[in-house]
């Protein structure tokens, strides 16, 4: 064993507060000391994944106190899948963004790294822990650094988008402490899985008060309708990257902390298609809300937005094909848009209003960018032979056995929606002819490094799907077998 | 068995028989004589029954009917319509106008003698001729045609360049496709 | 002290918690003014806190220290430890995510030469 | 089979090194181009044979690639035609920008289209339709003129039928749990009424949309004019009849043994005659041939779609001839077009005129297949024509018969519009210094017109196939393979010798050419089209006589009532409501971040007031 | 190869026959409208004599390859009518091509010569031509709607769809189809209005409005050629409607006074009528006969 699943938490965390320190040695170590930490993780969460595959989760102890009295970190298949996916992302954004716009001055890139490796943190650490309070511990966390990373421009809007985001994300945390403490009340303990082995012992009226706190204080953060007012802001006023390390990293943390709710923790069945309505809710929105835009940041904010929503959507589901297919999602979600804000950002790159007008004609000056951003463009939208349409696929599938053909239809129909208005972008991007003020910017050779990597990603998993299927699979078999996460935690024995 | 003399006779025969039994006139309406060829056609005269026949385009037609007198504007369209009839092809000038300029004889605008401008094979005088009067010029050029005399076309080939002198004279700007079969 | 009236003095802690927090939210849902909406956040959170600290504890209960003091002592019950861990955790976070917001208020108040919350609507739609 | 992998890498690897050779080496490019093409047209020739397939499996599906009969005549359209418009396309591209974007695609349609016909499972017969539809939009977008709309639509369109497509091909699965088209077809005789009902539909709204069929027509006009004349060939030639292709298949295997099945027949039928008339009307009224063939298109689709529906084996034949003919007479009408645009730099009717001169050869294929495409004897339309007639009156549909031949008489207005406007008239100055397309150009069109004109005599060539692929389907062999002689036939015994009938024709032709004609040539003499009779008036040089603009009016002033109702708008006035909507839905995000505090509060509010409802 | 000849021969002496009774009608029809408008008219002949002079004029000039190709495209059309349609009735005199097509390639092969002349017309750039071309194309979609309604009615009500099979079912009933499927006939009959060009559907030509229309350039041996195929393809369509509607002919006296019947219909018609505008002659062809023909296949269907 190289690692323990304590050091995903720990090193981004050390290497957070290091950063400021670094940076008196020597001013760059600021901007390398992150990618080698990340890297480190990559290898040691694509090594802890294949052994988890293999041989079991890992339960890890901390502070030496057993479950359910002491917090435990879970590096299971499906959490090592998620954590992996976001190290990967995080990795990506951390080589876009070596040098990006504000980036290049010393202080402001001291400051954004030291907020992504939080925001890294905390969202890993969402991820892995096994206990509610320590989430939520985590959850802050990330929220603060996403203010923070929000407000990185110095402009009005960010301010504004900032201060939205942290209004509706303290109301969260208010709402996420308030569950935890029915929970708490009730049962005494705030392990997951001591939660998950006694939660039929509880009146069903706190158990459901409790869940809907928590779907509602998680919402927030996993942009659910209409708790998402903040998102399209953010995403639109945070730098690129940042956005793609929401759409990739913190809304995918988000929603693992309420599938873990529903799935392992409770067990009320109705939650299943409560899931699905608020799914079809922020899918329908979002997507009917995206098509009006004008400007291209809050265009694939609401992209996200209801793609996270076809995300729960499929979770909703309840069946391990389901699972699957909002996994698989999340993936390639995760990929595609992350490209989709990174090529974008250079597309839009000194606009001021990042209107969707300035990309006319950028072809020609941003070749393999716009060749990118189409390329994410048909895959998002499920054109095969590109990745999306295989988790699309996959969705429908899994509506389709599982007899939801309203859900199905509707969910097409929102495609056609979607695939408007991402070829009226391709369009300008190709056929237009280019804006008189328009300032176009030649990306930086690692920015396309990292935007190339996620365009081969598409490719590849479009081609070849098997790559990446085989550990959905078991991922997705392992959030369905409850039993086995509370006896595995609870066999930890001191 | 063309060059045979005497179906060759034969083939004359029957060709000048029917080129005689049926004339398509282009009705040509230059002048005020034009108002005569309707009463000529219709029931009371029945012009028809001769064989003669209004055709619509040039291409079709045998003769060419210049029904009174000529503006120097018209000669130029006259000698064009001429000039697009296949042969073998007529022309019959009607009325005084176009024997000797008739009323307008001294007219600035208006040419005095058709036979200068276009080879003419029969005249039907008058001012205006009755329709009486254009039967009769129809029977002269049957006449002339089962004769083998109504050969004004071929005069104009031969004498081409005597009447294209007369005919630039009269128009100042010649701009005219070349009249060369 | 009496059970029944220990049980409405109980519901009293949680009835005032729970006004704070309303409280709190109507500032932050209703008042104008940034500062206020701020304000109303913390007050909420506070209220919170009250409400958390008023579940763990149990009748007669002393400090959750394992002292001398409480392990000699007569009175062998201890108020549950958990959330008053949980409210010292809370209201620190709570104090960074106040200062993070007194920081953009700030800087909003900078840009926008004012603090009306309706006034500030750049983004939208 | 090694075959198919071989044969779809060098499409793929073809593709991409055609792409970036451009960068290179233009002539490089072009021989690659044709090499891409060619080879894999022939491999699959020479080494794919029937009833073996290849099975493999991705994803965790298992996929099946293989070939019958039937599939085999619809690969045939597919490399005859893409073989002939890729040679095609080398002399049309000539000099013309993003010609590695052209030949990527152009590559990828013809794969994805081949792809189509040997799937023998539903999803990679999905990929490979969405492959061609984005590939065909990006083709008809290669202008980049007026592609927000018509591209935009052409795409919406064709995702909505995907969609619908994929959403039956997913519940067929929730079912048989395998996706192999064999299974659906075992499986649906047990599903329920209601599936067995919506499967087909779902199924033949996606193919509805290819074929642009009515009501869901209305992208073809934009998307085919839109589109590089050397595509649109292949686009209208091949491309639609792969919509032809699923709904044969469709109505052969699932809605024949379906009781109502019938209905579907009758609306499918009757759709088609309707798609028929209307696309002549709209044809008629165009002054731009691609727009005029585009609609041209649309109407033949419907011919071809009624064939199909009526489901006699007579109509199979007739539909699926038409196809093959359709494929034949568009793909070079649309290469005419193409080569007069690349000589004239314009397709209007009322600018060009008298290129007959000009562009004899041109003119020859265009002739020949305006010929085919109405439907005149000897050549290979009427075969195809008189099939669906009388598979028509033979199966009881009396009044449809009415309304094909409204439309097919009504499409010799736009025939003589084509060549007319195109070939006869005055010749302009204008178009004085126009010269023949080049040789690359010429020789398919050319040779695509001997093909029409030998099946006009021996339709035996194609029917043949046809007959396999219908017993393949399930027919039974009714005419006991006379469809190899030269001989059509229906179902009461009627016939049409074509041999005896080409012969005297052509001894007919022959006799008065030579009397008439050539004893003329030789006595008379060519003059221009300015010599004509103007009333004795001298027609100037640069004087236009030529009667063009309006040139069907009286025709549509008396059809006026009909075409005053246009689909289009009311597709339109859809679409504009629809976005009205959307944009008062985004006003819920207000932008005031107490608004979307009270949203969490109204939300948490009400899911707690409902609980008992929602958990 | 005897039977070829023979056919050849038939097929000749076929065209002969058509080619004078066509032209005699032509004349006759003259001679009629004269007598209708009070004037002696012009002999029977006249047409032979028109057609001979036509023939003996030069033809200088052409505009080009359809052009010289246009008399022909139509000649092949009268011809190939011709040879399919039945002349004579229940003997073997002119077999010619009767068995080797059906109404259906009729109805397109009559559809190949005005297209083809009209190519013709169009070389000569006459507007004159093409305006004259797009009328007959309008009125050949007026009139075909209830032709064909007509023939289908015929078709589904006997079960057949070749011409011989139509005159069979005559023999055998003993009774004409004009009597047995009025409606049918009659439609017919409104659509041969159009199919022959009188008055007041001779939009085509309409000498004094468009210079007698697609023929305006064509003068001489092209003007004969098409004059001869008009008259053969007037013969071979009367001929078509007698063995459609009147049971055939035996003999030709009879087949001359059926025709000769069938013919006066239009022309008298003709005669005292004006002149249709276009959109007027296409919908006057939607119009009734359109609902006679709906009333044939009713009728067929019902009795079928």
């Amino acid at each position: 064993m190289v690692g323990t699943p304590v050091l995903f938490v720990a090193i981004p965390l050390l290497a957070a507060f290091l950063i400021p320190l670094l940076g008196m040695i020597w001013k760059e170590l600021v901007r390398i000391v992150p990618g080698l930490v990340l890297m480190y993780l990559m290898v040691l969460s694509i090594n802890l994944l294949n052994h988890v595959l293999v041989s079991g989760p890992i339960v890890e102890v901390i502070a030496g106190w057993a479950p359910p009295f002491g917090i435990n970190l879970v590096f299971s298949a499906f959490s090592g899948f998620l954590v992996t996916l976001m190290i990967f992302l995080g990795l990506v954004v951390w080589l876009y963004s070596y040098r990006f716009k504000r980036n290049v001055g010393f202080e402001p890139a001291k400051k954004y790294f030291l907020l992504l490796m939080m925001l890294i943190t905390g969202a890993v650490g969402i991820v892995l822990t096994g206990d509610i309070f320590n989430m939520f511990v985590f959850i802050e966390i990330t929220g603060i650094s996403g203010y923070g990373l929000t407000a990185f421009y110095t402009g009005r809007d960010s301010a504004e988008a900032s201060f939205k985001y942290l209004m509706l994300g303290s109301i969260a945390s208010t709402l996420l402490l308030l569950a935890i403490m029915i929970l708490y009340s009730q049962l005494g303990t705030l392990n997951m899985a001591e939660i998950a082995s006694k939660i039929h012992t509880v009146n069903p009226t706190y158990k459901v008060i409790s869940l809907i706190l928590f779907i509602s204080a998680l919402g927030i953060e996993a942009e659910i309708f209409p708790l998402n007012g903040w998102a399209p802001d953010a995403y639109a006023e945070a730098p690129g990257p940042v956005g793609a390390a929401f759409a990739g990293i913190v809304v995918k943390a988000s929603v693992y902390a309420i599938i873990r709710y529903i799935f392992t923790i409770f067990d009320i069945s109705g939650a299943y298609s409560f899931l699905i309505i608020i799914g079809m809710m922020t899918l329908i929105i979002a997507e009917t809300a995206a098509i009006r835009q004008d400007k291209l940041k809050r265009m694939l904010a609401y992209s996200s937005i209801g793609q996270m929503g076809l995300v729960l959507v499929a979770f909703g589901f309840g069946t391990e094909e389901g699972v699957f297919a909002a996994l698989f999602l999340m993936l390639n979600h995760a990929i595609i848009k992350s490209l989709l804000f990174l090529s974008g950002s250079y597309l839009v790159y000194n606009s001021k209003d990042k209107k969707i007008v300035e990309v006319n004609g950028m072809h020609k000056f941003l070749p393999i960018t716009s060749f990118l951003f189409a390329l994410g463009a048909f895959a998002i939208v499920g054109l095969p032979p590109f990745a999306g349409f295989w988790s699309k696929l996959s969705v429908l599938t899994a509506a389709a056995d599982s007899h939801m053909l309203f859900v199905l239809a509707l969910v097409l129909i929102v495609s056609v929606i979607e695939l408007v208005y991402y070829l009226r972008v391709v369009n300008r991007i190709y056929f237009f002819k280019k804006g008189e003020n328009v300032d176009p910017k030649k990306p930086t050779f690692n920015a396309l490094l990292a935007m190339i990597v996620l365009g081969a990603l598409i490719l590849v998993i479009g081609f070849y799907p098997d790559v990446i299927t085989g550990v959905i699979h078991k991922a997705s078999a392992d959030l369905m077998d409850k039993t086995k996460y509370i006896n595995d935690v609870l066999s930890i024995k001191q | 068995m063309v060059n045979d003399k005497h179906s060759q006779k034969i083939v004359d025969f029957i060709q000048n028989w029917s080129r005689k039994h049926s004339i398509w006139v282009l009705a040509y309406g230059t002048g005020c004589g034009a108002i005569e060829i309707p009463p000529t056609m219709t029931s009371r005269y029945d012009a028809e029954r001769l064989g003669v026949r209004g055709a619509a385009t040039p291409r079709q037609a045998d003769v060419l009917m210049i029904t009174g007198y000529l503006t120097v504007k018209t000669l130029k369209r006259v000698i064009r319509v001429y000039e697009q009839m296949q042969d073998p092809k007529y022309v019959i000038g009607f009325g005084s106008c176009t024997i000797n300029g008739g009323m307008y004889y001294d007219s600035y605008n208006t040419i005095n003698v058709l036979d200068k401008y276009l080879p003419v094979d029969v005249y039907i005088n008058g001012c205006m001729p009755r329709p009486e009067a254009v039967l009769s010029g129809f029977a002269q050029l049957q006449k002339r045609i089962a004769e083998g005399r109504a050969d004004g076309a071929t005069q104009y080939k031969e004498n081409l360049e005597w009447y294209r002198a007369n005919q630039k004279r009269i128009i100042p700007n010649w701009v005219m496709p070349e009249y060369n079969w | 002290m009496d059970s029944s009236l220990f049980q409405l003095l109980n519901y009293g802690v949680y009835g005032t918690a729970i006004l704070v927090m309303l409280i709190g939210l109507y500032g932050a849902l209703v008042k104008k003014s940034l500062l206020k909406v701020v304000i109303g956040l913390s007050v909420m959170e506070s209220g919170l806190n009250l409400l958390i600290v008023a579940l763990g504890y149990l009748k007669g209960g002393t400090a959750p220290i394992f002292s001398e003091g409480f392990l000699n002592g007569s009175n062998k019950i201890m108020v549950d430890p958990v959330p008053q861990a949980l409210v010292l955790t809370a209201i620190v976070i709570g104090f960074g995510v106040t200062a993070v917001a007194l920081s953009l208020v700030i800087r909003l108040y900078r840009h926008h030469g004012t603090l009306n919350i309706d006034e500030i609507r750049n983004l939208k739609w | 089979m090694e075959t198919y992998s071989i044969i779809f890498a060098i499409f793929l690897g073809g593709a991409v090194l055609t792409y970036f050779a451009g960068k290179l080496n233009s002539i490089l490019q072009d021989i690659l181009f044709l090499g891409s093409v060619l080879v894999p047209t022939y491999l699959f020739f020479s080494g794919v044979s029937f009833g073996s397939a290849m099975p493999f499996s991705l994803e965790g599906i298992s996929l099946l690639w293989g070939i019958d009969h039937y599939s085999w005549l619809f690969a045939l359209i597919v490399l005859g035609l893409g073989s002939l418009a890729a040679v095609y396309a080398i002399g049309y591209m000539k000099g013309k920008e993003r010609k590695g974007y052209f030949y990527f695609n152009f590559i990828l349609s013809v794969m994805s289209m081949l792809g189509i016909v040997v799937s023998q499972d539903l999803i990679s017969f999905f990929i490979f339709w969405e492959i061609m539809t984005w590939s065909s939009y990006l083709m008809v977008i290669y202008n980049g003129k007026d592609i927000q709309r018509v591209g935009i639509k052409y795409f919406v369109f064709s995702a909505i039928g995907a969609y619908a497509m994929l959403m039956g091909i997913v519940i067929v699965h929730s079912i048989t749990h395998t996706f192999f088209i064999e299974d659906m077809i075992q499986a649906y005789g047990h599903m329920s009424l209601q599936l067995q009902i919506w499967i087909p539909i779902l199924f033949l709204i996606a193919f509805a949309v290819k074929a642009a069929m009515m009501p869901l027509h209305v992208w073809a006009p934009g998307a085919y004019s839109n589109a590089p004349m050397a595509y649109t060939s292949l686009f209208s030639g091949a491309l639609s009849k792969m919509g032809v292709y699923g709904m044969v298949l469709i109505l052969v295997t699932l809605v024949s043994r379906l009781p109502q099945g019938i209905w579907f027949r009758e609306v499918l039928a009757w759709l088609g005659g309707i798609t028929a008339a209307v696309g002549t009307l709209w044809a008629i009224k165009q002054d731009d041939a691609k727009k005029l063939l585009a609609y041209s298109s649309v109407a033949q689709l419907g011919y071809i779609i009624t064939g199909v529906a009526i489901g006699t084996e007579l109509g199979m034949l007739a539909g699926l001839f038409l196809a093959v003919m359709h494929a034949l007479f568009k793909g070079t009408l649309f290469m005419a077009v193409g080569a007069i645009e690349k000589q004239t730099g314009t397709t209007n009717f009322t600018e060009i005129t008298g290129l007959i001169r000009k562009m004899p050869w041109t003119f020859l294929a265009s002739l020949m297949s305006i010929i085919a495409l109405a439907g005149i004897p000897p050549l290979g339309g009427f075969v195809g024509k008189w099939m669906l007639y009388e598979s028509l009156i033979t199966s009881d549909h009396y009044l449809l018969v009415i309304l094909i031949f409204f439309a097919s008489t009504a499409g010799f207005l736009y025939c003589y519009k084509f060549l007319f406007g195109f070939f006869l008239g005055q010749e302009e100055k204008e178009w004085e210094h126009v010269k023949e397309a080049p040789a690359t150009m010429v020789v398919p069109m050319i040779l695509m017109s001997v093909f029409m004109f030998v099946l006009g005599t021996f339709p035996g060539i194609i029917l043949k196939p046809i007959n396999n692929g219908l017993m393949d389907l399930g027919f039974v062999d009714s005419y006991k393979h006379l469809w190899e002689t030269s001989v059509i036939f229906n179902n009461w015994g009627d016939h049409v010798i074509l041999q005896p009938i080409l012969y005297s024709i052509i001894a007919i032709f022959l006799f008065f050419l030579i009397l008439v004609v050539w004893k003329g040539y030789k006595g008379t003499r060519y003059v221009t089209t300015k010599d004509i009779s103007t009333s004795g008036e001298v027609p100037k040089e640069d004087e236009n006589l030529t009667f063009s603009v309006g040139f069907t009016q009286p025709f549509l002033r008396a059809v006026a009532p009909v075409m005053r109702r246009q689909i289009d708008k009311y597709y339109t006035e859809f679409a504009k409501g629809l976005e009205g909507l959307f944009e008062f839905m985004r006003r819920i995000y207000t932008g005031n971040a107490q608004t979307y505090a009270l949203y969490v509060v109204v939300f948490v509010v009400i899911v707690l007031l409902f609980k008992d409802v929602l958990f | 190869m005897e039977e070829v000849l023979y056919n050849i021969l038939g097929a000749v002496v076929t065209f002969i026959v058509a080619f004078v009774v066509g032209m005699t009608y032509g004349g006759l029809t003259r001679k009629i409208t004269a007598r209708v408008q009070n004037r002696k008219g012009p002999p029977f002949y006249q047409n032979f004599i028109d057609a001979f002079k036509l023939a003996s004029k030069k033809t200088a000039i052409h505009h080009g390859v359809m052009h010289l190709m246009g008399p022909a495209f139509l000649m092949v059309t009268s011809v190939m009518t011709l040879l399919i349609v039945p002349v004579l009735a229940g003997n073997n005199w002119f077999p010619n091509l009767n068995f080797h097509g059906d109404l259906i390639f009729l109805l397109y092969i009559m559809t190949f010569g005005p297209l083809g002349m009209a190519l013709g017309a169009g070389q000569t750039g006459n507007p004159n031509s093409a305006i004259g071309v797009t009328r007959g194309l309008s009125q050949m979609v007026g009139f075909e709607i209830p032709w064909v309604m007509s023939l289908v009615a015929l078709m589904i009500q006997y079960h057949t769809t070749s011409i011989t099979g139509l005159m069979e079912v005559q023999a055998q009933s003993g009774t004409w189809l004009m009597l047995s499927s009025p409606f049918a006939f009659i439609a017919a009959v409104m659509a041969m209005f159009g199919m022959f060009r009188y008055s007041p559907f001779d939009i085509v030509g309409a000498p004094t409005e468009l210079a007698s229309g697609p023929v305006s350039e064509n003068g001489g041996k092209f003007l004969f050629v098409m004059m001869s195929a008009g008259s053969v393809f007037t013969f071979a369509k009367l001929t078509l409607y007698v063995d459609l509607f009147m049971g055939g002919a035996s003999n030709l006296v009879v087949l001359l006074i059926k025709t000769f019947l069938l013919y006066m219909i239009p022309v008298l018609y003709g005669v005292t009528s004006p002149r249709y505008r276009t959109e007027q002659a296409v919908r006057w062809f939607w119009g009734w006969p359109t609902f006679f023909g709906f009333l044939a296949i009713i009728q067929a269907v019902i009795l079928k």
